[in-house]
């Protein structure tokens, strides 16, 4: 249990190459903070700079208050969940959980007590004494967890731990990733491309982009309140459609297409240009009054929902609708889109304005 | 058939055996724990001149031996500093002594363990040693539990290779520690001069011998 | 463009692994038809095997009438995109595309017409000098595409080709492979493991399982109706929820909660202890007349859908509700069931009854 | 100085090289040849008994040089049927002559060729091949135009390492082939014989010829 402190972290590689700059983070006791980006944007270096693995250019890390830039990883009390699990493969499942307890002294009997306590956590105990190489894929992940969790340590780092995974383990995985953080309380930084993950674990997440932060906050906060362009797109699947047009005094211009909104609803004192940010999910069929008509190019099944790809003023864009109303491709649609869900964002900084 | 038999437990047939096997040996565990702490450092650390020193490591592999011969006479012989620094501790040069074989064997060898070794370090995924790290071990804990551990394959098989290149050692071995017969007269030494003396029965026999010795190393 | 038939399909390795066992399909021309199944259910054996890359052990296997099983893989005029993409990499995009017509003694002016044709409709044209290391991930996977269409083959066939993406870019390529074969029309077999890619595109598609055919349908078919519980479980995401219950004259007991339904809604003839699959999509918040009240366990919102973790009779089950409704773990709930879309399956044999 | 010059330009000095020289460029494209065309055909193929005859190839490798000159000696000695074969035929027995070097050369450095070649066989994407397989190249055109220019890395090296072991080669070529001057007399033989008589000026010589002829190799 412990608070972090990130204080200007920056990373260069080879005198030049910047992976991370100036980077800025409390992290309060208990937490459960997700790094989420594109690959390359610098996410994983940060986590293995509080790992210890890698050297810090410049700023200063403080764990419970304590300075660790020169700590060395082995006296930091971390525990990490590695992205391809770098469990020991010449030992059993047991041996993998108690090399920690072991390299700190912890007594024979103590080590035993807290592997089966972790193993009976995870639902491991009758593979304690199979080697990794005979574990399927979800279970080695769970000995990763195992490994991590019995040390008891003061901050978790987990670095795409579900990466390896297929969909349907790494959505199991994923509440039980969760439901163990609620039970053990234990400082997190959890680190993923994938913003599903990022928006169903994080209690809070920290969007980053060419390492850089873009954006700190609660799913609920980023989904809705995205501060830029490249957040909006990011997080949300299918992503955000955006449209490039034009302020009028009651309405928007996008391509030829009109459409007339309440004055409340639009950006003031914001050039003409603008970029529109539309959700998928926030446009829907409407027969009576209809903001616009489209013809449907491609339709995709998606179980429950459906996915339809069209065009508004010839820029493309993709709508959820029900898969309880049948739909063919080349067939015209009314629709409509949820004017208070709309958002504008400045077509030259990309930041949000409204 | 009483003569072969005379042949196998004379002296002039075990002696050969005996000199390679020592030198071997005692040749192999040098370059297995040289060559496998050598290649650890080298496959984890970057350094300036590094590509340098473990080009001159591995010339011996590339070079002829009667090459490796020539130079360690050189760098050994009666008017080198190490030579007269060996001649001045030891009180006679170290040429033609059961331990100039021991030094060609070495120099020979050296290579096949640390190329081996430094494959099975980099082949390694480097975060097992990372979570090790993290796992509190601290870095000599780290190569012994982990790192020797999991380059196991490649550490042994460099093993098997770098002795069966010491036991196997000619051409630097003939020119720099000779061929005196007890001392520094190796099986593959012995066999060249069976052959040129026309002694095929005591060839075949030492063949036979060194044959078996590495079938019994795998 | 061509049809295709696979008889009583056998592979057999080793003398006695079985990976595919008795697999009969019938492919029109034109279609679209996705394998889809866990790792290891044989489904790329199969594709393998119609590539002439794989012996066949037993059965036939005809593309356009014409017996192929001993027709080597260069005459069988398919083409095929490989899971990682499998480039020339000392090749350029264009020496890439145009080694196939090279080896088909096409003139180098037909070459240079298709080469160009397939790069202008695939985006490749700045990168035709390019080798494959200098492209992005999605580029290369378009250089794949790119390779099977310059040559008009009769047959495309697909292994995982989008697995090695990140989600964003699978879900673009998705559409566009759906936009090229409606455009091409060349009769396609696709492999995937990602029930989501099944789904959204095939005509029809196959769900594998241990080697042998579970279902063959369209996706609504499959998903609507499948028929027995691995499919039923493996396709749709979340998974459909399971419950283990019993029949009464009126109704379901499913642990200690009881739910009354409408005679017409049950199955007849069947034995008492049954299965009922419910999908995620199917319960939903009602205030009014519920069906039952559970406490909620564990929240993960997803954007636009929350899903919720709960029990029903004791058994764990996840719903999915809108995320305009705001839930905290630990609240509890009223919820129903559409009744007229439950699932019910044989406890012994697994397979639907209702 | 002047004996110096004299000694480079001397028919003494340069004859080795030649020898050596043509040696290692025949025994070093037949066996480039052939390692490579081997190492396709046992990376790709499975059958019975491959295992045996992939060590007998590798022997070579392990086996110290006398041995295997000890060998040579014995497979085309004068009793043995390879060795009256040869006779019939060329009106002489091979031992001791140009060729017998060239053998030696060849037997000794294949194994180099053949392990690095099928290293790269195997590290490679089958599926490349494959791809090319359905893009409808017959298997020459696969072997020639995918798998040589994925593999060129390794074949690069192999050829590399095979053709300085083939330079190189001594025990086994003075035991089969002989100190022949201008016919047998490679530079690792000629640099032994130099030390063993006590030129130490010859000797330096050859030695900077052969590392210089490695070199230039790379």
């Amino acid at each position: 249990m412990a608070n972090l402190k990130l204080q200007q972290l920056t990373k260069v590689y080879n005198k030049n190459e910047i992976a991370v700059k100036d980077f800025n983070l409390d992290i309060k006791d208990k937490e459960f903070i997700v790094f989420v980006g594109p690959s390359g944007c610098g996410k994983s270096t940060i986590l293995r700079m509080v790992a210890g693995l890698e050297d810090i250019t410049h700023g200063e890390l403080f764990i419970d208050n304590q300075k660790m830039n020169d700590v060395s990883s082995k006296d930091r009390d971390i525990a990490m969940v590695f992205q391809n699990y770098a469990l020991y493969p010449h030992m059993t499942v047991y041996q993998n959980m108690a090399f920690g307890l072991k390299m700190r002294k912890q007594t024979k009997t103590e080590i035993e007590r807290r592997v089966n306590e972790a193993a009976a956590i995870l639902g491991l105990k009758p593979f304690l004494h199979r080697k990794p190489a005979a574990l399927s894929g979800g279970q080695r992940q769970r000995v990763a967890l195992g490994r991590a969790i019995v040390r008891d340590a003061n901050v978790f780092l987990m670095d795409e731990p579900l990466s390896s995974l297929d969909a349907k383990l790494r959505v199991q995985m994923r509440s039980e990733i969760i439901s163990l953080h609620s039970r053990l309380q234990t400082t997190t930084i959890y680190v993923t491309h994938d913003q599903t993950e990022a928006m169903t674990m994080a209690t809070r997440l920290v969007v980053l982009n060419h390492g850089q932060i873009q954006q700190i906050g609660t799913p609920k906060e980023v989904y809705e309140q995205p501060v830029n362009v490249f957040v909006a797109g990011f997080i949300g699947s299918p992503a955000m459609n955006f449209f490039s047009g034009s302020l009028t005094a009651s309405g928007l211009k996008i391509g030829d297409q009109y459409i007339p909104i309440p004055a409340g609803l639009l950006p003031q004192n914001s050039s003409q240009d603008i970029i529109i940010g539309v959700r998928p999910e926030d446009m829907y069929i409407e027969s009576a009054t209809p903001m616009f008509h489209t013809e449907i190019e491609a339709v995709e099944l998606l179980g429950a929902d459906t996915m339809i790809n069209a065009g508004l003023g010839d820029q493309p864009f993709t709508a959820r609708i029900p898969s309880s109303i049948a739909i063919e491709p080349g067939q015209t649609l009314p629709l409509s889109i949820h004017l208070n869900r709309m958002l504008f964002f400045d077509s030259q900084s990309k930041n949000r304005i409204f | 058939m009483d003569s072969l038999l005379n042949s196998i437990f004379s002296e002039a047939f075990l002696s050969p055996i005996w000199v390679s096997l020592k030198i071997a040996i005692i040749a192999g565990i040098i370059v297995i724990l040289i060559g496998t702490v050598a290649a650890r450092f080298f496959a984890r650390k970057q350094f300036r001149g590094k590509a340098v020193i473990e080009t001159l490591l591995m010339l011996p592999m590339v070079l002829p031996p009667t090459v490796v011969g020539f130079f360690l006479i050189v760098i050994f012989g009666k008017n080198s500093w190490a030579g007269q620094a060996i001649t001045w501790l030891f009180d006679r040069p170290i040429i033609f002594t059961w331990w100039a074989a021991v030094i060609a064997a070495i120099v020979v060898a050296f290579p096949l363990m640390y190329q081996s070794a430094k494959s099975g370090f980099l082949a390694m995924d480097r975060d097992i040693e990372n979570a090790a790290r993290v796992d509190g071990a601290s870095e000599w804990k780290i190569f012994f539990f982990i790192s020797i551990p999991l380059a196991s394959k490649a550490l042994i098989s460099g093993s098997i290779l770098s002795f069966a290149r010491a036991l196997g050692e000619f051409g630097a071995t003939l020119m720099f520690a000779g061929n005196i017969p007890g001392e520094t007269q190796t099986l593959p030494i012995a066999i060249y001069i069976a052959i040129d003396s026309g002694n095929m029965v005591m060839a075949w026999l030492w063949v036979i011998a060194i044959v078996t010795l590495s079938f019994l190393m795998l």
